[in-house]
């Protein structure tokens, strides 16, 4: 296409002898200025100094050249170096190509002979390809000062509290009626040692006091449009049926006939279908679990505020926002009836059933009994619903084995005389929380290492617990008064997130981020962080820093700032060539294809704000008409057919 | 009224499909017929080479041209051709890339010759081979054109100004194709006519019926495989070639539940038709261990250049097996 | 095969592993086969079959495409997509007469700088035994100029 | 340029924590000072031949993030260097920092190496490699390692003949091609003023040569390594090219890998390192692919795989790889010195019984300590040889504008030393923007 006027400047550089000492710059400089549009080749000791940046510059000036050719080291280098000097000169950088004559020339080769060839080879393909580019401009897009935080637990808190302070805009929604999500139901935050309840209340206290804060309870995400810097989000809210009017009387509650398991109490205790769900609650107003609720009207007549209208429908709304943060958390593990006794007697329990129970603030008032009884004998049994039991997510849960030494602790505070029993396959107590298994250790708890998961069996007052000892190679037999499975945590309608924000999650179920190591709070589209147990198994305090470094990413990315650049090689359709054959859309790891109409044409169209520029889609497009700015099709051609020696 | 459009129609190595085509296209199309003048015909009329012979040069107005260049006559005839006309037109897959016939071109010639004359059953005499030179029973002696030792599309041999692709075309391809040529607004040279630009998909009702991504976990044959008329032959791991091939037959085959073969052949941005087609079909087969992905190709497509390459062998970048140069 | 006969080879490589490990085996001095010629995609499934075909017609020896390991693809899944197509087109190759050695797909990562000499050294190696492409080329353009004569 | 800042940062220590916050708040447009003691950033990681549990190679994805910092006008890189002191002076801190000689010109070095080819300085007059972890030697004149940043070459003092003597040598000097060897570079003392610190100065490991560690004969044994030395071993770059020989250049048939050596030991180190059940693992399905033959046994106390994706990696080592897992503590090695084999002594705590195992390597999973800076001490946010954190955030100490992230925290692996460090800079944001009027944020 640049056929005609192409005039490309060819620069090889000694590299001081590293180049020089092998390949015989000059030949190649001569070389390169024969080839046709070439205006003109030059060698120097250093092109990436400052004289040799100048030499560029002043020749894209001078001879007006549109197209550059540096033979020197590997991009990875001074790809940038030379970009730039290109831009500088007033030249759009994307007519500039490397061309590496040192890694993978000079100095992997003896032959002077052969080593020039080889640099004469690969300069004459990236002029080839030079010919062949055209100019791209960067991918310049508007943003939206705003963040959507998806989730209010204490990952959520964290990052929207972040970003509030730091003065963006943040909506923070919550499917549940309250905001605070899991850490809720916690006694104790181990190894801190505070209630869960609070632990977030000073961080919700803050946050709903902010200006530029909004808050959306009953809320949950159904679809999310557009990318980075500008997202377009639907949500929708169920009804709350109570107003802001509620004094929090109780009236309500006394009147409402209808009584369910209360699941903030671990479902120890009844509750009415209109609650309170516990003191601390935000937003501070009754709701009604519309599940049990047979909108009898009671309620209305006993409220003395007229806080309550059933009539109430839920409603969508619309969002804008430069960005999303996940922090969708994760769910603990409900055994099945009878798995490991559960179910069968009320004596054996859940590990977030015991944290009720030894709550000051529980159905017991933090005294620990069950069924009125001091338990005295207590079997913990780990990883049940992550390493064993009837579903397992086969992947360590992280913090219970922390927490099971840490509850133990506070039980024999309380009880000093109970029996503690652990049933575990590995303690990991990762880090300085070494110290609660010692500390537990040296309290008397005894420790039993299973392979094979133990049985439970109940048999009238007693609760037998069967085990193989590991270490001592024995059966064991433990007549317990309490069973507490310490449950595993799964993901949270990790399913249904991965379907509408367009993620993958990992062979565990949990979201997926883009990468394990080195990027943990972002997924792999632009745009959409990560925080929280929504990722994998983690406590408290690591949710906080999730959380925190999820806003980080949000921060760098929105803060002040108006536009965001991209670089341009991403992919392109040609609209006059697509079929409309889809085939591009499932190419597309990032989601960034997606289908427009043109007329009555379905065609393929990218959003150059997802594309992460592989190119794959192009490989794949059977039309042709996908192309990859920067490595199209004419553009690698040109190199393989000048590869085999046909100067085009 | 302006003079007659003086036509030549010619057939190479060919099954007469495009003949039958062009019949059908025209035969009660009058003011069509009427503005035409057949200068040679063999097929349907009694021309002889000598009639083309004597004619001036550049003197036909277009020929079209059919069938693949197998013989070594049809060399000269289609040399011949292109001096006399202005405009010579390949016609259908086997003159513009070599059609199924061009498949002949995975084997050596002398492999060919005795597959045909010694191994396939027949009721004649086993391993008579063609003979250049015979006698008849009358002491004539006779000369056979010699065969080619490859198959070659028409433009490998002569310059060709447009393509109308199919197998055959479809009488709507070849109308749509005349209707250009009679405008006087000639695209430019060598562009296909009477077809799309477009890929099959475009024009294919089953279009529609695909969801957003088009992954496959396997590749499924015709012959054992209950097909959904209804429905994306693709999506349904039937390896429809209706994405990489170029559209204007109206989607023919998907239409009945029979999935694109290719006939229509490559798209202006092709190099190589097959290896684009391998690369579509590859990619959405949504299988990452290895062994699995082969087990899938093994199945799905035991015969890739039957597949890919089924029309166009010849026009491809390597034209021919070539291992054949070394049975020699 | 004479012993003059030096193969080309033509290899993709991605941009984030397998041209980093190429510039290691430099930065390290290891000793490469000088018959290499790369060609720089950012990522193996960008390489379309049809760049292969070329690259044999134009008289390539071999073809190399090398990307990231699995699993490791910087675009999550491309070298899959890589993969993939390879396996399909080596069958077709081998109806083409060209030999399924002659295109290699390897995982090269960017430390594997051993790796990278080791492949392109036995690649050469292999491809020296094979033989070169080209008289095979020249035997059909020889056909195709005999018959347009 | 500086007026559009938010705000300016000093960031201690270049491993893979201290990165991450840098190039986070040089993206939420901080001007970051990132200091670190040695030639090069990069950190434990950029030693590490693979990473846990994806195996995917430490420098593959560690480069691209040095590369970064190089690139970024905002971060302004400062190697050989040492924070000496930590004053807090209102809202703000001032830095002493004392930054060593480099004797090359950095702006005038291309890392062409030509210097190092050259140096007289090598073999027995070179220096323990430190990238190798001593198991090779380096010249004088060095570039610390491929992926190094800057990638700019360094003169060692104590080795350099020149620098030792004043005279003589200076080959380096006369070959530089670039004219960047400055042997008159001295010692240098930096001011800064910053509006936050954060620390992230990373671990040291247990000394394997403790007395209580005498048992496992390291330094007496030339076939014990720790586990970075054998990490060295199986890397590319390493001082065998990758390849799993013992130090006679043969093959070992049999690895043995102790876990907890100076951790969870109650007279060393009470606590676990969190991160060398997975490093030994890693490390020995690394060796199962380096040479499929090899036998490795694991003897450790408890299996740590706690993070994303550890179970399923543990499981494969156990189940794929064949690596044998043994529970038990280690009593001591000995050496059959005709069969020239180390004698395992261990504890089978499921078997109850005493084992002794023939083997030709072993790896001691060695235990780490914080590295904390003595500034840290004298701001009183150091107890009992930890730093004190607040309550309700790990990262924030109880001097407002003071973070640790990291190792420097408690034994962290690589994700969490990255969020770690991302959520540094949040803090920092939040910090430096709380004290001003959103007004004024707006604003820049």
């Amino acid at each position: 296409m640049r056929d005609k006027d192409v005039r490309i400047g060819v620069y090889i550089c000694h590299c001081g002898t590293n180049i020089a000492g092998i390949v015989d710059v000059e030949e190649v400089a001569r070389y390169a200025s024969s080839i046709p549009g070439v205006v003109v080749a030059r060698h120097y000791t250093f092109m990436c100094s400052e004289t040799g940046q100048n030499m560029i510059k002043d020749d894209i000036k001078n001879l007006k050249l549109n197209g550059v050719v540096v033979a020197a080291c590997s991009p990875a280098l001074h790809e940038v170096t030379f970009k730039n000097a290109v831009k500088e000169a007033g030249l759009n950088p994307y007519l500039f190509e490397m061309v590496n004559i040192r890694e993978h020339c000079s100095w992997t080769h003896t032959d002077r002979r052969l080593a020039t060839e080889k640099a004469k080879d690969l300069v004459r393909m990236a002029i080839a390809k030079v010919k062949e580019l055209e100019p791209l401009e960067e991918v310049k897009a508007e943003v939206v000062n705003s963040v959507l935080v998806v989730g209010s637990g204490v990952a959520g808190l964290s990052a929207a509290l972040t970003l509030a302070r730091a003065g963006l805009t943040v909506y923070i929604i919550d499917k549940r009626p309250v905001l605070g999500g899991f850490v809720t139901r916690l006694v104790n935050i181990a190894p801190i040692g505070i209630r869960g309840r609070e632990f977030v209340k000073p961080m919700i206290d803050e946050l709903v006091e902010m200006p530029n804060v909004k808050v959306l309870t009953n809320a949950e995400v159904i679809s999310v449009e557009g990318g980075v810097g500008n997202f377009k989000v639907r949500i929708r809210q169920r009804p709350t049926y109570i107003s802001d009017l509620c004094t929090l009387c109780g009236y309500c509650e006394k009147a409402c006939p209808i009584e369910v398991p209360n699941e903030y109490e671990g479902k120890l205790t009844m509750r009415k279908a209109i609650y309170l769900p516990f003191k601390e609650a935000y937003p501070p107003k009754y709701v009604i679990d519309e599940n049990a609720c047979t909108k009898c009207g009671k309620c209305i007549d006993a409220c003395p505020v007229k806080a309550i209208d059933l009539s109430v429908k839920e409603r969508y709304i619309d969002l804008n926002v430069g960005a999303i943060i996940i922090a969708v958390g994760h769910e603990p593990y409900e055994p099945d009836k009878g798995e490991f006794g559960y179910g069968l007697t009320r004596r054996v329990i859940t590990s977030l059933q015991l944290e009720r129970l030894l709550d000051e603030e529980g159905p017991t008032g933090g005294r620990f009994i069950i069924d009125g009884k001091v338990p005295k004998t207590i079997v913990f049994i780990s990883c049940v619903g992550s390493l064993i039991g009837n579903k397992t997510t086969n992947a360590c849960s992280r913090r219970c084995c922390s927490t099971i030494t840490y509850d133990t602790l506070k039980i024999l505070s309380k009880n000093p005389d109970s029996h503690i029993y652990i049933l575990y396959r590995d303690i990991r107590t990762y880090g300085f929380e070494e110290e609660l298994y010692w500390k537990a250790l040296e309290n008397g708890v005894v420790f039993v290492k299973f392979e094979e998961p133990p049985k439970v069996e109940v048999m009238g007052d007693k609760i037998m617990v069967y085990v193989r000892e590991a270490t001592i190679n024995k059966n064991i037999v433990i007549p317990a008064d309490l069973v507490v499975l310490f449950v595993g945590m799964t993901p949270s309608n990790a399913g249904e997130i991965v379907r509408i924000f367009k993620l993958s999650r990992t062979a565990d179920g949990f979201i997926r981020e883009a990468h394990l190591k080195l990027r943990p709070a972002e997924t792999p589209t632009e745009g959409i962080f990560l925080a929280g147990a929504a990722a994998g198994p983690k406590g408290v305090m690591e949710s906080v820093i999730h959380g925190a470094a999820a806003a980080s990413k949000a921060l760098a990315l929105l803060l002040n700032k108006k536009y965001i650049l991209r670089e341009p090689l991403v992919a392109k359709v040609d609209e006059e060539l697509c079929s409309g054959c889809l085939i591009c859309v499932g190419m597309c790891p990032f989601n960034a294809i997606s289908v427009k109409y043109v007329g009555e044409r379905r065609v393929a169209t990218v959003n150059p704000l997802l594309c992460m520029g592989c190119g794959t889609c192009a490989a794949a497009c059977p039309s042709g008409a996908m192309e990859h700015n920067g490595f199209k099709d004419k553009q690698i051609l040109a190199q393989v057919r000048a590869f085999a020696g046909v100067v085009v | 009224m302006s003079p007659k459009v003086r036509v030549a129609l010619y057939w190479l190595a060919s099954c007469g499909g495009c003949e039958e085509s062009q019949v059908d296209a025209i035969s009660d199309k009058i003011d069509i017929i009427s503005n035409l003048e057949i200068v040679f015909w063999p097929v349907a009329m009694d021309f002889k080479k000598e009639d083309v012979e004597k004619l001036p040069d550049e003197s036909i107005d277009v020929a079209v041209i059919n069938g693949g260049v197998r013989l070594k006559e049809h060399v000269e005839m289609v040399k011949l051709l292109r001096r006399k006309s202005k405009i010579v037109i390949a016609y259908g897959s086997c003159a513009s890339w070599g059609g199924i016939p061009g498949l002949a071109n995975l084997y050596d010639i002398n492999e060919v010759l005795s597959r045909v004359y010694s191994e396939v059953p027949t009721l004649q005499e086993k391993g008579v081979m063609p003979r250049p030179k015979s006698v008849t029973n009358e002491g004539m002696e006779i000369e056979l054109t010699e065969v080619l030792p490859m198959l070659l599309p028409l433009d490998a041999v002569i310059d060709v100004d447009y393509y109308i692709p199919g197998c055959p075309p479809t009488p709507e391809t070849f109308l749509k194709a005349l209707e250009t040529l009679l405008s006087g607004n000639l695209p430019p040279r060598k562009s296909v006519i009477g077809a799309s630009t477009r890929a099959l998909c475009e024009e294919c009702p089953l279009n529609k019926t695909k969801p957003d991504k088009v992954l496959i976990k396997e590749i499924r044959r015709i012959y054992n495989t209950k097909i959904d008329p209804s429905k994306c032959l693709l999506v349904q791991g039937i390896p429809c070639l209706g994405p990489v091939t170029r559209g204007g037959c109206n989607a023919k085959c998907p239409r009945v539940g029979s999935p694109c073969i290719g006939c229509y052949g490559p798209l202006d941005k092709h190099i190589d038709y097959g290896a684009k087609a391998i690369s579509f079909i590859a990619s959405i087969l949504d299988l990452n261990d290895e062994n699995e992905i082969k087990k899938a190709l093994d199945n799905g497509i035991p015969d890739p250049a039957g597949l890919v390459h089924k029309f166009t062998l010849p026009a491809s970048r390597l034209k021919v097996n070539l291992k054949r140069g070394e049975h020699k | 095969m004479s012993s003059e006969y030096e193969p080309k080879v033509l290899m993709f490589t991605c941009n984030w592993c397998s041209y980093a490990a190429a510039d290691l085996a430099g930065t390290s001095r290891m000793k490469t086969p000088h018959n290499i010629r790369i060609v720089r995609v950012m990522c193996s499934g960008r390489v379309d079959p049809q760049f292969i075909m070329e690259a044999f017609a134009q008289g390539a020896d071999g073809v190399i495409v090398s990307g990231c390991h699995p699993g490791d693809c910087h675009y999550m899944e491309g070298n899959y997509k890589a993969l993939r197509r390879m396996l399909l087109l080596r069958k077709l190759l081998e109806q083409l007469g060209i030999e399924p050695e002659r295109l290699r797909l390897e995982w090269i990562s960017a430390s594997e700088a051993r790796k990278f000499v080791e492949i392109t050294t036995d690649t050469v190696e292999k491809l020296r035994k094979l033989g070169p492409l080209k008289p095979r080329l020249d035997y059909v353009r020889k056909i195709m100029e005999e018959v347009v004569k | 340029m500086e007026g559009a800042k938010l705000g300016e940062v000093a960031v201690v220590g270049g491993g893979i924590a201290g990165i991450q916050a840098a190039l986070d708040l040089a993206d939420t447009e901080f001007k970051v000072y990132l200091i670190e003691r040695s030639p090069s950033i990069g950190g434990r990681m950029a030693q590490l031949d693979k990473t846990f549990p994806t195996l995917d190679c430490a420098s593959c994805i560690l480069t691209p993030k040095m590369a970064e910092v190089l690139r970024k006008d905002n971060i302004e890189l400062l190697t050989l260097a040492e924070v000496v002191d930590v004053i807090k002076n209102g809202n703000k801190f001032k830095l002493t920092i004392k930054q060593r000689p480099r004797y090359v010109d950095t702006n005038k070095c291309t890392g062409c190496g030509t210097c190092v080819e050259k140096c007289t300085a090598r073999g027995k007059l070179g220096a323990p490699d430190e990238f190798n972890e001593g198991l090779s030697t380096r010249t004088a004149v060095y570039i610390p390692f491929p992926q190094a940043v800057p990638k700019k070459a360094v003169i060692d003092p104590n080795i350099c003949l020149r620098l030792r003597y004043k005279r003589g040598c200076g080959i380096c000097e006369k070959v530089c091609p670039a004219n960047a060897i400055n042997f008159n570079d001295t010692e240098r003392i930096l001011n800064l003023t910053v509006d936050a610190v954060i620390v992230a100065t990373g671990y040291k490991f247990i000394d394997p040569r403790l007395p209580e560690l005498s048992i496992y004969g390291y330094g007496k044994y030339p076939e014990v390594y720790t586990n970075i030395e054998f990490e060295r071993i199986l890397d590319a770059r390493g001082p065998t090219g990758g390849a799993l020989i013992k130090k006679d250049g043969s093959h070992p048939e049999r690895i043995v890998f102790i876990q907890c050596v100076g951790s969870r030991h109650y007279k060393i180190n009470p606590y676990c390192s969190a991160y060398c059940c997975m490093a030994s693992i890693k490390q020995a399905i690394l060796a199962k692919e380096h040479e499929p033959k090899v036998d490795v046994t694991i003897l450790y106390m408890d299996i740590r795989a706690y993070g994303k994706g550890f179970q399923d990696f543990y499981n494969r080592a156990e189940n794929e790889y064949g690596i044998r897992f043994i529970k038990g503590r280690t009593a001591g090695i000995t050496e059959d010195p005709s069969k020239k084999k180390l004698i395992v002594k261990y504890e089978d705590v499921m078997r109850g019984t005493i084992e002794t195992m023939e083997t030709d390597m072993v790896v001691l999973a060695l235990g780490i300590v914080p590295n904390i800076p003595s500034f840290l001490n004298r701001l009183g946010v150091v107890r009992n040889g930890r730093v004190i954190t607040r309550p309700g955030d790990p990262i924030s100490t109880y001097v407002d504008g003071i973070f640790v992230i990291g190792a420097t925290l408690n034994p962290t692996d690589i994700p969490d030393a990255v969020l770690q460090g991302s959520a540094a800079a949040a803090r920092v944001t939040e910090h430096v923007l709380r004290r001003k009027t959103p007004f004024e944020v707006m604003r820049s």
